[in-house]
């Protein structure tokens, strides 16, 4: 019997992951020993360290590395989400502060949980084997459930850990059957194995228990990033989620989800392109639709955005269902742009909450406009961006999404999709009525604007604008990332 | 050996019956643990299967799935322990503040 | 013999299974679930996969469902007290009939990849299960098993800062 | 100098650049500097018109990359020829006027207006000079932004409303035209383009039924902006709410987007579609003249009526437009800038007296003629105008554009838009007679000023173009003579070959990218087969 | 040649900028009204000029086109700002800024001290410019300019008054009826330049070349249509039926205006038009049809009116139309010289009887003004025996009414005898000329009736004012009372440059002048009319043509002699008449409802229709489609969102049946 011999492994590959769990360890230890008063240090320390993670993945660009047997690559895919993800943590990092300081539940736990899932969510964009995406997965949802249970005192966000675990932990036992399944029929969890056994198939969508291990994974990526009707714990979860964490989950975890998604999609069954195409088609006009109808309705900002993010995960299914580089590329282009104008767009709502009650009320925006000029216009900004105004990134990336599907031929979807993004502004105007077109009902006091959170709004309208009048700098890495897979 | 077949039989049906407990069930960690019973099945689906395929993998997945059931099976609790915390109930009937 | 060891392992997986989901008291369907558990591990054993079977016992039926119980106790919940939704229930089974259905079609219509491992039952026996399972998960899934211990820390860190009295 | 044309548009931002500076309690100065930067951007649109060639070539033009990822590319194109070139200058001309009208009107968070007011200009400037699909697409959405809230912020009673519904229609339409766009981008790279640009699509042959659904999307897009019947019911709304300027610049440009959509792209871009289309497009138009004549005779708002009148008077455009003959373009062009002027003449004057009395109820007013008489003269001014008196610049419009229809093959529904005449003097001159003549009963109305120095100063340039344009409009239609004769010729060579067999122009599903027109008539004639029919590209601004 | 004829029309335009622009500041009437005056008789002057130049030139050569500047081009359509100058326009000028020159200098004592006198003055100047666009202009658009500019002046004017309701009312009625005709005016010229255009590649507005390639068209057919469209652009102007309504309501202006626009040129702005246009309405026999029958029954129709009138101006209103409805019978007798010649002859009586009522008014008003009197100063009713007050007005009244009468010697009789034998004679309609010349004789009958009941009833008998406010009538100023007497004169002798044939034979082959003048403009038509006329030249014998002059002469002397019967002789009777038969009275005193009728069929229907429109259409509708679309997309979302329930069983349950749908559909499918 000889003994197990680990092999000698690249650890390229997974550098950044490996910072960002060291730091989030060390920030545990540092953790004990910060008073309570000073956490926010902790959450400038991740935020540098977010910074020099961006930094490592930037500088891994364009190479392409395997390692560890295949269980994980190092490409731009990978760098270019996993950019989204710093983007959407730091930025996270950022509002963190002030609110949960006003919420009295400023835990230094947080950041290390914030950078766990962020390498969570790194795992599952690099990784190339069903299983590394899995734990990825699972990493990253696990730090949620805690994320968005994160103030215990509040029930509100109680109950949306809760849900979020219960619905999560449900749509995880789809997906795993899925991946079983896979398995099953392909003998590997390898995503680029899967490939080759599909590719060899004469008609790959005649293997039943392929093409229901296909399935029932994009159920459970479809959980993952909200799409219809697997989208219902998203309005109560985002709603009771800590404001902060809400605006890091409608963004990164989402992007991940199309991260690993399109991995598996793209690579392994991508000679099934025709079935999976037609079951987005679906997904995406539901999505979409409800999403965008039902946030119609909303009074409540953080439910009506939370709304809005499913009409955002239906949007880019629209993307997915054409599977081209085109609208593949405007995922990866949409979900930087939703990174900016959400994050900021609920950075704003952080600062308009008020204590004991965090979430804002559409009414509550009333008058704000004139009372806080500066706020409004980046709230409009974002407000106008999510709702695919140029010139901003919404609109850049909307509009790739949707040459993708007209490029594929899908020009129902598209048609719908803009339809969609029209009924959409609605709800977004209706917002900026409030700030611009309403008189107060109540004086407003005077918005507490910490220098964390000054900064990433400024990042947030900087990124919005500048991605919306030049895209090209970040389409063309895009376009370039999406290749390469 | 039995047939692969009747094992992945007896996984759907294990699966099926834990769906049905997650979606009846009042109790948070009743469906927890019809969730763990879905998990389960999916287990005995991958022994099955790399039984059959000669192939260690899917053992190795349902090792990670253990892993995770015990990680989830922690945080849930408690998720649920805190939530019981506030408002002295786990029943998911009382688990409706946020709603529309 | 296996024949009908499997059908009768089969049945008791089944009904405890439905014990689990039927049960009024939590803890009656911790008990089942247990039981369930060794069913499973029993599976394994079959399948020639004894360590799995190890584990499912220990990790499993042991600090999970232990976990659970304990939960169940520490919140002194004792019967599902709410009233009935009947057509919950109905429309819950009848979701959970199509899954079976849909799962069982899959099933019958599908076929497996061709074996093609070179882990054969004999082979397994001779090497022993452990050592395989550890080959395999410390070279080609190196990685997976170290996130799992990434994964464990949040679970630990998040339980701490959920479930712990004061922070 | 090349770059006069980004210099005019990018005027106005530098200006909101200034405004920001400015604090916001100093409104008398944040006005003037408005006010001067619209002055400035005017002067500099000048040498635009003063420069311009009388030909049919784009001139001014910018042309730079600006994107170019995945399969498309954007260029930063910008151009006029003799039919943008004056609505560029009627929107500089326009918004000094409109920064003036609101002088006084506006006394709450003047600084957001203004600023409004300004990007607004840039955003119109842009639409109207983008020679690029996508660029056009980008000004023509951001025009929405500043209107919105001049509209809701500034806007009366029912504001809001009125906002939104403008904001949510216009929205819906120019979505399915981004659809279309898309679609067409997509054609035309299968066609061995690379970019956006007009000209390029120009040259594109579409096969018929390709056509017809992008000039569906196109056309609804332009329709809602028009407006044409029945797509009209947000202008109502959104002129009766929107403060003066917003009127102003609303009738007066920014309807003009749709019309001159029309003859920028979805006339030339599917010719044989917009043939086909025409009695559907013909037919909308007239019902919205009759239509909107009769609304507006029963209208008790002076501002409501003055919105309807707008509707007849698009209608007319369009009549004109798609009579595809060089009277009926032209006159619809002149009648653009006709209504540019009379239209925003009329929403000054409305704006006039609802700053006096804060009402603007046809039944509050009366006698108001004894009591202002210039108000009196130049309203009756405007109003002969509206209605279309020779001399004034409405007639010679109006007149070729119902000469030009009657010519074309929409005879008989200009038979029908012709007693638009009568109607458009019935509701004017009894709305004239109901406000200014007759006793001057209401004591309200009895202490009212006549026009200040300021507002004669704003009205004084648009009576003097009334009548400029109603007597001599010889030079404003040299200047567009050459361009639209490049319009009718593209939008005739293609029915030429449509009425030819599809399949031997074109094989089918593969739309090629044809020799222009006017460079190779005759190779039309003759059916030249696909493949020989595909020299590279044409871009004659490349060449250049 | 004519290189100065421009200045025809520019110094009404300098006059009307002037006295627009700084009349205010002027103030003193007797420069404004001095300016005005002068701008019109210069105008009269180059006239005069212009007529005696063009007199000199041999008969063909009597034409002259003079291009100021291009107006617009556009393709092959081109209009030029260019006078037509020819025997006809010469005639008009001549008319129109004779006529006009005395009004302006009536006006001066007539406005005296009105509010708004250099408004007055600017206005009429504007008309005087417009009207003369209109005859001048030689394309069809100038003359189009000219004819809507006349009716905004007219509309001006009419509303002068503008505080009253009545009068912006009737300016209005006058603008849209007038926009009524326009449209017709359009559409013939749109059809005409397009048929013209298309068929025979002449793209052309102007007359001249209109003209010469007139010979292309055919007849009937599209050219009805054209000219029916034509005629209906004249009948908006020239108050025929069914247009007519407006011009007595029109009276609502100051009197001069009446006499003006609405008398002496702007109505007969359609008879102008027609003749202007005769080689195209030559060859549609049916529409001289058209029009000869509606001149006819204009005339008749609109005399029945004038009988029952008790308002001075309006029963003067109705003889104008009346009468315009002979100049209608003419052109559509094809008889466009005598058309032309009644024109001209209408246009001194008709302005020296508006103008002398305008006297009377005047005398009245400020009688009854003295008493603080609210009596109508217009009603007649309250006039008599004003001879003896105001003799030169009476007298140039009288002769100016013996005109309109048709009484042998003076002008009226020499056109309207013309006219009716043209309407026996002419060759175009057959059977239908008896009918046509019995209409236009009783129509003359009835004329001279009213006219004299009108003299009767305010110059002769008892006044019937209050003595004390009798006191105060007296005399007008020689301002007013000069252009009275010109105007008489001329209502006298302007008949003998015109004299029929039949009589100029009589008195030693005098030719007739006027005719004769005009033929270079009318020879194309009355040849092609020998050659196509549908029922042939007729020859009666002169016998007959004696018969039916003494027969008109005779009626109007029933005419006359009933008026004085009824008011002079036992003036009870027409009480009594009244009672015997009110409802014809009423009717005929109410204009046989027409007017109500428009409004119940037309103008109420218009209303409610837009009414309907907006709060039916494009409310409940249009904006219902549209609100109910986002109200039904609003209901979706509020459906949908009562799905998200809040419990977790309901979300999973969800996710589960979305599973099991997908799985379904893509296994069974």
């Amino acid at each position: 019997m000889d003994m197990i011999t680990i092999p000698a492994v690249n650890m390229t590959p997974i550098m950044p992951e490996i910072f960002l769990s060291v730091l989030a360890m060390a920030l545990l230890l540092i953790n004990v020993f910060v008073p309570s008063g000073q956490k926010s240090y902790i959450g400038y320390i991740s935020f540098i360290g977010v910074i020099a993670a961006a930094v490592l993945v930037g500088t891994g660009w364009g190479m392409h590395v395997e390692s560890f047997n295949g269980a994980v690559v190092q490409d731009n895919f990978a760098s270019f989400f996993k950019m989204i993800f710093l983007l959407a943590a730091g930025l996270a990092i950022l509002i963190s502060d002030q609110y949960m300081v006003r919420e009295e539940c400023n835990h230094g736990e947080l950041y290390p949980l914030i950078l766990f899932t962020v390498v969570g969510m790194m795992l599952m964009a690099a990784g190339t084997d069903l299983m590394t995406i899995f734990l990825g997965l699972e990493v990253m949802s696990v730090s949620l459930y805690v994320l968005a249970g994160f103030n215990r005192e509040n029930r509100k966000s109680n109950e949306a850990g809760l849900k979020y675990f219960l619905l999560g932990a449900f749509s995880t036992g789809f997906l795993l059957y899925g991946m079983a399944l896979t398995y099953g029929a392909t003998g590997s969890t390898r995503i680029a194995d899967i490939a080759t056994f599909a590719a060899q198939q004469s008609l790959p969508s005649s293997n039943v228990m392929l093409l229901a291990g296909m399935l029932l994974m994009i159920t459970g990526f479809a959980f993952k990033v909200a799409a219809a009707p697997f989208h219902m714990w998203t309005p109560d979860v985002y709603e009771g989620a800590p404001t902060p964490m809400t605006a890091f989950m409608s963004a990164g975890p989402k992007a991940a989800g199309f991260a690993a998604a399109l991995r598996i999609l793209l690579v392994s069954f991508s000679t099934m392109q025709a079935d999976w195409s037609q079951l987005f088609w679906v997904l995406a006009v539901l999505t979409m639709t409800v999403g965008n109808i039902t946030a119609l309705r909303q009074d409540n900002i953080k439910r009506m955005l939370a709304y809005s993010s499913i009409a955002h995960a239906g949007y880019c299914l629209v993307g997915f269902t054409a599977g081209n580089p085109t609208g593949t590329a405007g995922i990866m282009f949409y979900m930087l742009s939703y990174t900016f104008m959400n994050i900021g767009a609920f950075a704003i709502i952080v600062l308009v909450g008020k204590k004991g009650e965090p979430n804002g009320n559409v009414m509550d925006f009333a008058g704000f406009g004139f009372k806080h000029p500066a706020l409004a216009v980046a709230m409009s900004i974002f407000l106008f961006s999510l709702a695919g105004m140029p010139p901003t990134a919404g609109f850049i990336g909307k509009f790739y999404l949707f040459s993708g599907a007209i490029q594929k031929g899908y020009i129902w979807l598209a048609v719908i999709g803009v339809l969609n993004s029209a009924a959409s502004v609605y709800y977004y105007l209706r917002v900026m009525v409030y700030m611009y077109m309403k008189e107060p009902t109540e004086e407003f006091d005077w918005l507490q604007v910490s220098a964390p959170i000054a900064l990433s709004l400024l990042i947030s309208v900087t990124g919005t604008l500048v991605l919306g009048v030049v895209p090209s700098i970040v389409l063309q890495y895009a376009q370039e990332a999406i290749k390469l897979i | 050996m039995e047939n692969l077949n009747s094992y992945l039989t007896v996984s759907a049906i294990l699966f099926s019956i834990g769906t049905i407990g997650v979606l009846t069930r009042k109790n948070a960690i009743v469906i927890f643990m019809c969730i763990e019973l879905m998990l389960n099945a999916v287990n005995l689906t991958f022994i099955a299967l790399s039984r059959y395929l000669g192939n260690l993998d899917g053992q190795v997945f349902v090792f990670f799935v253990m892993t995770v059931a015990a990680a989830e099976a922690a945080v849930g609790l408690a998720l649920m322990i805190a939530f019981y915390n506030n408002k002295e109930s786990i029943d998911v009937e009382d688990v409706n503040m946020l709603k529309w | 013999m296996e024949t009908l060891f499997f059908a009768i392992i089969t049945l008791v997986a089944i009904v405890s299974a439905i014990l689990v989901i039927s049960c009024k008291n939590p803890i009656n369907s911790a008990l089942a679930l247990v039981m369930t558990f060794f069913c499973l591990a029993t599976y394994y054993v079959m399948l020639d996969a004894p360590f799995m079977a190890a584990i499912q016992v220990m990790v499993y039926a042991g600090a999970i469902m232990v976990l659970i119980v304990f939960t169940i106790m520490l919140l002194n919940i004792r019967v599902d007290a709410t009233k009935k939704h009947s057509h919950k229930i109905l429309l819950g089974s009848i979701i959970g009939f199509f899954t079976l259905i849909n799962t069982v079609y899959i099933l019958m219509k599908s076929h497996a990849a061709a074996p093609t491992g070179p882990f054969t039952g004999d082979m397994i026996k001779q090497i022993g299960h452990t050592e395989l399972i550890g080959q395999e998960m410390f070279t080609k899934f190196l990685l997976p098993f170290e996130i799992t211990s990434i994964l464990l820390l949040v679970a630990i860190v998040g339980a701490v800062i959920l479930a712990k009295k004061k922070l | 100098m090349s770059n006069l044309l980004s210099l005019t548009t990018f005027l106005p931002i530098l200006g909101v650049l200034m405004l920001l500076f400015i604090p916001k309690d100093s409104k008398s100065v944040l006005r003037s500097v408005t006010f001067v930067v619209t002055v400035v951007t005017f002067i500099a649109s000048l040498p635009v018109l003063i420069g311009f060639q009388n030909n049919a070539d784009f001139q001014f033009v910018e042309n730079v990359p600006w994107i170019a990822a995945g399969p498309f590319a954007m260029r930063y194109n910008i151009g006029i020829d003799g039919i943008s070139l004056w609505l560029v200058i009627l929107t500089t001309f326009i918004m000094p006027i409109a920064v003036l009208s609101t002088w006084t009107a506006v006394e709450e968070k003047v600084k957001e207006y203004m600023i409004c007011l300004l990007l607004l200009e840039t955003g119109m400037l842009g639409a109207f000079i983008s020679l690029d699909l996508f660029l056009f697409y980008i000004f023509w959405e951001v025009m929405l932004i500043p209107m919105y809230f001049i509209i809701g912020i500034w806007g009366g009673k029912n504001k809001i409303y009125a906002a939104i519904k403008f904001f949510v229609y216009t929205m819906a339409g120019s979505v399915l035209m981004l659809v279309a766009l898309i679609f067409l981008y997509f054609k035309g790279t299968a066609a061995g383009m690379t970019d956006f640009s007009l000209l390029h699509f120009y040259d594109l042959r579409l096969d018929p039924a390709t056509q017809t659904w992008l000039f569906l999307a196109f056309a609804f897009s332009f329709a809602i902006k028009v407006p044409m019947f029945p797509l009209h019911t947000w202008l109502p709304d959104a002129h009766t709410e929107a403060p003066t300027a917003g009127s102003v610049i609303l009738a007066a440009i920014l309807l003009k987007m749709g019309t001159y959509g029309y003859v920028r792209f979805a006339m030339p871009l599917f010719p044989d579609a917009a043939h086909r289309f025409t009695p559907l497009i013909a037919t909308l138009a007239v019902i919205g003249i009759i239509y909107a004549a009769l609304v507006a005779m029963v209208q008790e708002d002076v501002k409501k009526l003055v919105a309807y009148s707008s509707v007849a008077h698009l209608g007319f455009v369009m009549l004109g437009l798609f009579a595809f003959n060089e009277q009926g373009i032209t006159g619809g062009m002149l009648q653009m800038l006709n209504h540019g002027v009379s239209t925003g003449a009329l929403f000054l004057i409305v704006g006039f007296i609802y700053e006096r009395r804060h009402t603007r109820l046809i039944t509050d007013f009366g006698g108001l003629s004894k009591q202002m008489p210039i108000f009196a003269t130049i309203f009756m001014i405007v109003t002969l105008s509206s209605i279309g008196l020779p001399g004034t610049n409405g007639f010679v419009g109006e007149f070729m554009v119902l000469l030009g229809a009657f010519e074309s093959e929409i005879r008989w529904y200009t038979v029908i838009a012709t007693s638009g005449v009568i109607l458009s003097a019935v509701y004017m001159l009894w709305m004239f007679q109901r406000v200014m003549f007759g006793e001057l009963d209401n004591p309200k109305n009895q202490k009212l000023l006549d026009l200040n120095a300021r507002e004669i100063g704003i009205m004084l340039p648009l009576i003097a173009l009334i009548f400029i344009m109603g007597v001599y409009p010889n030079p404003f239609i040299e200047k567009m003579q050459p361009a639209i004769n490049k319009l009718i010729a593209q939008t005739k060579t293609s029915s030429v070959t449509a009425q030819l067999p599809v399949d031997q122009v074109l094989p089918a599903g593969h739309p090629v990218v044809a020799p222009a027109p006017e460079q190779n008539p005759a190779a039309e004639q003759q059916n030249v087969p696909a493949e020989e029919a595909t020299p590279a590209v044409i871009n004659p601004h490349d060449a250049k | 040649m004519f290189d100065n004829v421009w200045l025809i029309p520019l110094f009404p335009l300098l006059g009307f900028l002037i006295n627009g622009l700084l009349g205010k500041k002027i103030k003193n009437e007797t420069v404004i009204g001095g300016i005005g005056a002068f701008a019109v008789l210069c105008s009269f002057a180059v006239s005069c000029m212009t007529i005696l130049k063009l007199l000199s030139l041999p008969g063909e050569e009597r034409l002259a086109n003079v291009k100021v500047f291009t107006w617009m081009t556009c393709g092959n359509f081109n209009a030029d700002i260019a006078f037509l100058i020819d025997p006809l326009s010469c005639v008009m000028i001549m008319i129109v800024t004779g006529v006009g020159f005395l009004i302006h200098i009536y006006s001066i004592g007539y406005m005296h001290g009105e509010e708004g006198f250099y408004r007055f003055f600017a206005y009429l100047n504007l008309f005087m410019f417009s009207m003369l666009l209109l005859v001048l202009g030689n394309n069809l658009l100038l003359m189009f300019v000219g004819w809507e500019g006349v009716g905004l002046c007219s509309y001006l004017l009419i509303g002068y008054y503008f505080h009253k309701k009545s009068a912006g009312d009737a300016g209005k009625k006058a603008f849209v009826m007038n926009r009524v005709g326009d449209f017709g005016f359009l559409l013939g010229a749109f059809t005409l330049y397009w048929f013209m255009g298309h068929n025979f590649n002449v793209w052309t507005i102007q007359f001249t070349e209109l003209g010469k390639n007139a010979h292309l068209l055919p007849t009937g057919g599209v050219v009805t249509v054209i000219t029916l469209c034509f005629f209906l652009g004249a009948t908006g102007k020239s108050a025929q039926i069914p247009l007519y309504t407006w011009l007595p309501d029109a009276m609502e202006g100051p009197t001069p205006v009446s006499a003006l626009i609405h008398a002496a040129t702007m109505v007969t702005a359609g008879v102008y038009m027609i003749g202007r246009m005769n080689f195209l309405f030559i060859r549609s026999p049916e529409t001289l049809m058209v029009i000869a029958v509606i001149g006819a029954c204009t005339a008749l129709f609109a005399a029945t009116i004038g009988t029952a009138q008790n308002d001075i101006k309006r029963v003067l209103a109705y003889s104008t139309v009346s009468q315009l409805g002979y100049m209608f019978l003419a052109m559509g007798s094809g008889a466009f010289a005598a058309g032309i010649f009644h024109l001209m002859t209408h246009a001194f009586f008709k302005a020296c009887l508006f103008l002398g009522s305008g006297a009377v008014i005047h005398s009245m008003h400020h009688a009854l003004h003295h008493v603080h009197s609210h009596d109508d100063a217009q009603d007649m009713r309250n006039m008599g025996g004003l001879k003896s007050k105001m003799p030169l007005t009476f007298l140039t009244f009288l002769l100016a009414t013996i005109a309109i009468a048709g009484i042998p010697g003076f002008s009226g009789f020499f056109s309207k005898d013309e006219i009716l034998w043209q309407a026996f004679a002419n060759p175009h309609h057959g059977q239908l000329n008896y009918l046509l010349w019995g209409m236009g004789a009783v129509a003359a009958g009835l004329t001279a009736f009213y006219m004299f009941r009108l003299v009767f009833m305010t110059f002769f008998g008892e006044c019937r004012i209050t003595p004390k406010a009798k006191d105060h009538l007296h005399e007008s100023p020689m301002v007013i009372v000069i252009p009275l007497i010109v105007l008489a004169g001329l209502s006298v002798v302007g008949g003998y440059i015109g004299i029929p044939k039949l009589l100029g034979d009589l008195f030693g082959g005098i030719p007739n002048y006027f005719e004769h003048y005009l033929e270079p403009v009318f020879r194309l038509s009355e040849e092609y009319m020998a050659e196509h006329a549908a029922h042939g030249v007729a020859h009666h014998s002169v016998a007959l043509e004696w018969g039916l002059m003494g027969t008109s002469v005779v009626i109007a002397l029933i005419g006359i002699g009933i008026a004085f019967a009824l008011y002079v002789v036992n003036t009870s009777i027409p009480a009594k008449f009244t009672a015997t038969f009110p409802a014809l009275h009423r009717a005929v005193y109410n204009k046989w409802y027409i007017d109500e009728l428009y409004d119940y069929v037309f103008v109420n229907p218009c209303k409610a229709l837009g009414r309907f429109l907006w709060k039916g259409f494009d409310v409940v509708v249009v904006d219902g489609v549209v609100n109910g679309v986002a109200k039904v997309v609003m209901s979706f979302g509020g459906i949908i969102r009562y799905m998200q329930s809040g419990f977790v069983y309901d979300y999973s349950w969800s996710m589960a049946f979305g599973v099991v749908v997908i799985l379904g559909y893509y296994l069974f499918k």
